[in-house]
């Protein structure tokens, strides 16, 4: 049965992405819906499985590490496969709505959105550092192609950035797995977690981990190397925003994290981990103020992931040569973290569209006076905010919370104030928004209500984003499942 | 003034780069690999189905690199036809009357598809393989193509999809066939790895260079494009 | 789980779902909107009641459940969390009353009652809390539910005000986060347990203790307007008048003080907190608040503005009542939780009568409006004569309590304190009323509205009038068993010997 | 010193000049460029470092033809958005466009 489950999630995605292709958007559209129940059910089915069986390592094609590659399918990758389920199937069921059918060139929005799906089980899923890439770069380019998807000058500026800035970012990946290989004569992750918990760590080996997490750094946007993102996730249509924001920028720090928490104690040292806090802490400050000067709706939310995606790198310092119950801790809250930020972040860009739909226009201060509408996506994306602010009872809360605790617990006490500031920064530009909906004003006459279906997608995520605070020990608890090292199922 | 002092910094930084780099390689080159993945490799050989271990890596060992690795390449084609002008693909400025290019295609047209073919053909026990046939089988569309040659199936149309999906699609369904028999996915059932391997090339060769002259094709640019959100449109 | 694990839930959710619905009604939906708030409320106030007898018999109503991991959500009653929940549920009722008709026919009124019910929950969950976390957990919520409320207007005044209470109570959230982390950090989830935590415990954590102390009680300070953390609440006041009286009477500045309080009694432990050392600074911080903002109510001309300097001034009461060490003191305190809501709400709603009825929103205006409107002025004499203190009126109660408890641990101070504060609110208090009652009304009203039979809306005009009788009761009714001064004594009882 | 010792080091150099060209070009193709002469020593050193250990290893060679397949890819993609964007805003470079922040009034 696992085995079943495991094929389809593989194959699912890239099936439907050669379907979508040889159709026009409405078929594709419907046929995507298809697809989208089908990758839920599987992803849902393998989350059950591991849950309840715990994890394993898959070898595909029947070949073992190192010779091929394996995927390892533990409780911390099947969560994520299915928070990319979720979400995907969101922004998938929003585009079909949200997207215009009739421009001949949206046909190629499906195939490009199962590839991406697709890229994302591979990272999650991955154990091999060079499929890691290939996964990566099947995320890039297809990210790349979504944004630039019909796109005027402005929106083909953001996506040669965002191309150039991913394609720098997996070549430093690549050259540190390069000298990996070239290190250990091998790619499997495990193999050399292995070969080092039994020698000593040979020279040189540390700018292949540095070049890695640096390379991954700049696809994941982190201060100073942010400059790329919020154009691309500002210009680009809100499921799409939605879609990169949420998912894919998690996709190179989810790599980033697993290497660092991994071979980090051998091969990193405690400056740069503290470093790497640092920026992470900076491109909170940034982040968050520039947010708060954003005009544009759309930029605000891109700005807010700057600020947002600081917050992952404090797992850095927060892992490094410290107690195991802190770095627990800390593995938890930037778990919990990414998944409700993924949550909200996707549900505000999606409430994002449908505000810019129904006002008519893209600036914040078109929100005043809309609030007599009743304008529902103006609540989930209040909603979706609170979990941005890290309010309880929200998953960012209970990130916060946690990372608090592994601040406190580990000394760093620095850190703590770097996330009590930023809960308040984020607070400015989230009230901000606020703000302008509660202005009352006589000149706002019309307001368009989107269709339903576009207004509940938005408000599920932000309730999920919301609620996952209720239940993160539940959620966390499928993550420290017994993971089963030997051979496959 | 200024573009000086940060070319200066530019470059010492790089320089700064490279040094390191290559002070790492120089380290690391010193080492011994602790595992041996060419002995292993030859070990299991015969169970690949093909006689040139690259052949044996790309589409067997680590065929799910591979598999990704054309998905990069599909979307690269969909994401360049989405530019592409959907109306005709017939653009006069790319068009010569060379008589030479004219005599030269003549004699290369030919010659370069037999090379595809033979570099198809190596693949099994030497070096070649379906990436160096499909890059020539473009070039040689490329040279047809300047040398004016229509090549209608190129419109972005159904056609060209199917010939984009086409190899893709196979390899695809090759590894979830075993799959579904209960094997692990991408695994080739046993007794016809090789005779499956050669189909994935071949149909590999087509699509691969079916989409690098999709991608050469496509350059020219709808001018039609989609108002920003929020815009007026 | 048996339904004793489930009345406390239910509390709490009633006024949740009723939020949700309201929400989800349109805008036109006036009947049903209303029916739906005061039958929420009703329950409410039945759910509370049903608790406050079961936890006079010792029945022990609770839900936990862990949260995050090393932490758990508890929900639990025991006989302080009901006279919050017993406050705030039959204040909730009143005040929705007294909303209805205030907010007639004005925009946006799906949107006010819905956080109106948002916030009552939160205020539920707050006093429902068996811990800091989930404290926090509530407080934070009443922050978010409160600000469209605050902001309601939608003016750019209101948005200012909006905005300086945000920054004002999430800085103190996250302080107050802060604090309760590293609490956690140092010794664990505590639960909320009578008699505290730290009686006897580890003179190694002491220091850390008291930081983390003074942290709490800056963190709830915030909402509890304790000096110098007050100069959000005056200027919240342009809300709507029944955001104010729920703000002030009840939830918002409650909830700070009830903070203080859980953190004194529950958690550190009145002894604890004693032999730390952290009382006397405490009283000495409340004396100074209750004078101070006393005389900044002197000069106050705007008459919402004056009754929020009162407001500061009155809530320090129940903070000075704990931080005397000693058990008559303290039940001179937590009684003053109940007086001052039930009077400040009094005398809100008053305030909102004239301002509704005749456009009066300036002490000056005040001239005669005993005449035009006597239910209302009568309920304001007997509010603003139960906050000086006249007997036998509620506010008599708490400072005769609190006096000879402060004279029964040799406090002599806090009586001058008592006095002197008394002296000031009968010199803010006392020209407005005879402004209302003695002086010849002006030739107009700046804006008068017409209502039939009554002086003003019947919506408006009962509830004044009911909590001003409430005024009267609790102070003459004292001494019957579940009245306020009671139920303190059943409080600080369990407290003291745990 | 070997010979694949040799085209590592090599690859290192390129590293550093592609790397330098890409920060430093401004024209979007020679940005592209660069970044191809980059991977090229990207390529250089994957080949060239295990080799220089243990002899001719297929492994690697195979992983950079995946690698070439994926640079191609890329680079062809960011061709067809560079002259896409040349032909609709006349621009060859990123370094002309309106400040990042919104608050111009395009």
């Amino acid at each position: 049965m696992t085995l079943w489950l495991m094929a389809g999630l593989l194959f699912t995605p890239l099936a439907w992405a050669v379907l979508t292709l040889l159709m026009n958007f409405t078929w594709g559209r419907l046929v995507t819906w298809v697809g989208i129940v089908v990758q839920v059910l599987v992803s849902l089915g393998l989350w059950l499985a591991v849950s309840r069986d715990g994890g394993f390592y898959y070898g595909l094609g029947g070949w073992e590490a190192p010779l091929g590659i394996e995927l390892r399918v533990d409780g911390l990758a099947v969560t994520f496969v299915l928070l990319t389920a979720v979400v995907a199937s969101a922004c998938g069921w929003h585009a079909g709505v949200y997207i215009d059918a009739d421009k001949p060139w949206h046909r190629y929005f499906w195939p490009l959105f199962w590839f991406l799906w697709s890229g994302l089980n591979a990272v999650w899923l991955g154990g091999d550092l060079f499929n890691l890439y290939v996964g990566l770069e099947l995320i890039s380019l297809s990210a790349v192609g979504l944004v630039a998807l019909g796109g005027k000058a402005g929106a083909l500026r953001a996506s040669i950035r965002y191309l150039l800035a991913a394609l720098l970012g997996s070549l430093a990946y690549l050259l540190g797995v390069a000298l990996i290989y070239g290190q250990f004569g091998t790619l499997s992750i495990a193999g050399v977690v292995f070969w080092l918990e039994e020698h000593p760590v040979p020279a040189g080996s540390s700018l292949a981990l540095a070049l890695m997490v640096t390379g991954l750094a700049l696809k994941t946007a982190l201060f100073p190397l942010h400059r790329w993102l919020p154009p691309a996730h500002g210009i680009a249509k809100s499921p799409v925003s939605a879609l990169l924001s949420a998912l894919v920028v998690k996709a190179s720090f989810y790599i980033a994290a697993r290497l660092w928490l991994e071979l980090g104690e051998p091969l990193g040292n405690l400056a740069a981990a503290q470093l790497v806090g640092l920026l992470g802490s900076a491109a909170i400050v940034w982040g968050s103020w520039l947010a708060c000067r954003q005009l544009e709706l759309k930029q605000v939310v891109a700005y807010s992931s700057v600020a947002q995606i600081g917050y992952l790198f404090l797992l850095f310092p927060l892992t490094y040569s410290v107690s195991e119950s802190v770095t627990l801790q800390a593995q938890q809250g930037i778990t919990l973290q990414v998944i409700s930020h993924a949550l909200a972040k996707a549900a505000m860009f999606l409430a994002a569209g449908n505000l810019i739909l129904s006002t008519g226009s893209s600036r914040v201060d078109a929100l005043k006076g809309v609030s007599r509408f009743l304008p529902f996506s103006l609540f989930s994306f209040g909603l979706a905010g609170v979990s941005l602010m890290s309010l309880p009872p929200s998953g960012g809360f209970a990130a916060k919370w946690l990372l608090l605790q592994a601040s406190l617990g580990s000394g760093q006490w620095w850190w703590v104030l770097v996330l009590l500031v930023g809960g308040l920064l984020s607070a400015a530009y989230v009230f901000r928004i606020y703000r302008a909906s509660f202005l009352e004003s006589s000149e706002t006459d019309h307001f368009y209500h989107p269709p339903r279906s576009l207004e509940i997608i938005p408000m599920i995520l932000a309730l999920l984003s919301l609620g996952l605070g209720l239940v993160s020990a539940e959620v966390l608890s499928v993550m420290a499942l017994p993971f089963e090292e030997e051979g496959s199922p | 003034m200024m573009r000086a002092l940060q070319t200066l910094v530019m470059a010492l930084a790089c320089l700064a780069f490279t040094g390191v780099l290559a002070t790492s390689i120089w380290t690391i080159s010193g080492n011994p690999t602790p595992v041996n993945l060419t002995q292993l490799l030859t070990e299991n050989m015969g169970r690949s189905g093909v006689e040139h271990p690259v052949t044996a890596v790309l589409l067997n060992f680590r065929s799910y690199d591979t598999l990704l690795e054309i998905g990069v390449l599909v979307i690269a084609g969909i994401a360049g036809i989405s530019m592409a002008k959907t109306a005709s693909l017939e653009d006069p400025a790319m068009r010569t009357s060379d008589s030479l290019l004219y005599a030269l295609q003549r004699w290369f047209v030919p010659l370069m598809l037999v090379l595809a073919g033979y570099l198809l053909w190596a693949g099994a026990d030497r070096p070649g393989g379906a990436f160096q046939a499909g890059a020539v089988l473009a070039a040689t569309g490329v040279l047809m193509r300047l040398g004016g040659s229509p090549m209608e199936f190129l419109r972005p149309g159904l056609m060209l999809r199917l010939g984009l999906a086409l190899g893709f699609t196979v390899f695809l369904l090759v590894a979830v066939a075993s799959a579904i028999g209960g094997d692990a996915f991408l695994a080739y059932p046993p007794g016809m790895t090789k005779a499956l391997i050669v189909v994935i090339e071949t149909v590999l060769t087509l699509s691969i260079a079916m989409v690098l002259l999709a991608l050469f094709v496509s350059a020219p640019v709808n001018d039609a494009e989609d108002p920003e959100e929020g815009a007026p449109s | 789980m048996t339904l004793n694990t489930w009345i406390p839930v239910l509390a709490l959710m009633t006024s949740l779902i009723a939020s949700l619905v309201i929400f989800a009604l349109p805008e036109k939906g006036y009947r049903l909107r209303t029916a739906v708030n005061l039958g929420a409320a009703l329950l409410k106030l039945g759910l509370v009641v049903v608790m406050v007898w079961g936890v006079f018999r010792g029945v022990g109503y609770g839900v936990s459940f862990t949260m995050v991991p090393g932490v758990t959500f508890v929900l639990k009653a025991d006989a302080f969390s009901m006279m919050f929940a017993g406050l705030s549920a039959v204040l909730w009722l009143l005040t929705t009353i007294y909303a209805v008709g205030y907010l007639e026919d004005s925009p946006n009124r799906s949107r006010f009652f819905g956080f109106f019910s948002l916030c009552v929950a939160s205020t539920m969950g707050i006093a429902l809390a068996g811990n800091l976390f989930t404290f926090f957990l509530f407080y934070e919520m009443l922050t978010l539910s409160t600000y469209p409320l605050v902001v309601h207007r939608g003016t750019e005044k209101a948005l200012k005000a909006g905005r300086t209470y945000v920054i004002y109570t999430l800085t103190g959230g996250a302080v107050l986060l802060l604090a309760i982390a590293w609490l956690h950090g140092v010794v664990g989830d505590l639960p909320f347990r009578e008699g505290g935590h730290f009686t006897g415990s580890d003179p190694d954590i002491h220091r850390s203790l008291t930081l983390i102390f003074i942290l709490l009680v800056a963190g709830l300070g915030v909402k509890a307007a304790i000096f110098p953390l007050h100069g959000w609440l005056p200027q919240a006041m342009v809300a709507p008048a029944p955001v104010s009286a729920l703000l002030h009477a009840v939830a918002v500045v409650k909830a700070g003080a009830f903070g203080i309080v859980r953190v004194v009694h529950d958690v550190y432990g009145v002894d604890a907190s004693s032999a730390l050392g952290l009382l006397e600074p405490l009283a000495w911080l409340a004396a100074f608040t209750i004078i101070y903002a006393s005389v900044r109510a002197l000069w106050q001309v705007d008459l919402k503005r004056r009754l929020a300097f009162s407001t500061v001034s009155q809530v320090s009461y129940i903070i000075l009542g704990v931080s005397i060490f000693g058990p008559v003191a303290a039940v001179g305190g937590l009684v003053h939780l109940l007086h001052q809501g039930i009077m400040k709400i009094t005398l809100f709603f008053c305030a909102g009568n004239y301002a509704e009825t005749l456009g009066i929103h300036r002490i000056d205006e005040m001239d005669g409006a005993g005449r035009r409107m006597p239910g209302t002025s009568v309920a304001f004499t007997i509010g603003a004569f139960g906050m000086i203190g006249a007997p036998p009126l509620a506010g008599f109660i708490t400072k005769w309590t609190m006096g000879s408890g402060a004279l029964a641990v040799n406090m002599d101070w806090v009586v001058v304190v008592l006095v002197a504060s008394s002296l000031l609110n009968a010199a803010y208090f006392l020209p407005v009323l005879y402004r209302l009652w003695f002086r010849k009304p002006a030739a107009h009203w700046p804006h008068e509205r017409q209502w039939g039979r009554l002086e003003t809306s019947a919506w408006l005009f009962w509830p004044p009038l009911l909590t001003a009788v409430m005024t009267v009761m609790v102070g003459v009714l004292a001494s019957l068993p579940f009245s306020p001064l009671s139920w303190a004594e059943l409080i600080v009882l369990r407290e003291y010997s745990p | 010193m070997t010979t694949p010792l040799l085209y590592a080091l090599a690859g290192a150099l390129l590293c550093g000049i592609g790397l330098f060209g890409l920060l430093w070009l401004r024209h979007l193709l020679r940005k592209l460029l660069a970044f191809n002469i980059m991977g090229s020593g990207v390529f250089l050193v994957m080949v060239g470092l295990p080799q220089h250990q243990s002899g001719p290893d297929p492994v690697p060679q195979a992983l950079v033809l995946t690698g070439i397949v994926v640079a191609i890819a890329a680079t062809a993609l960011a061709v067809v958005l560079i002259r896409r964007y040349y032909h609709l805003s006349g621009m060859s470079s990123l370094e002309d466009e309106p400040s990042p922040r919104g608050d111009d009034p395009e």
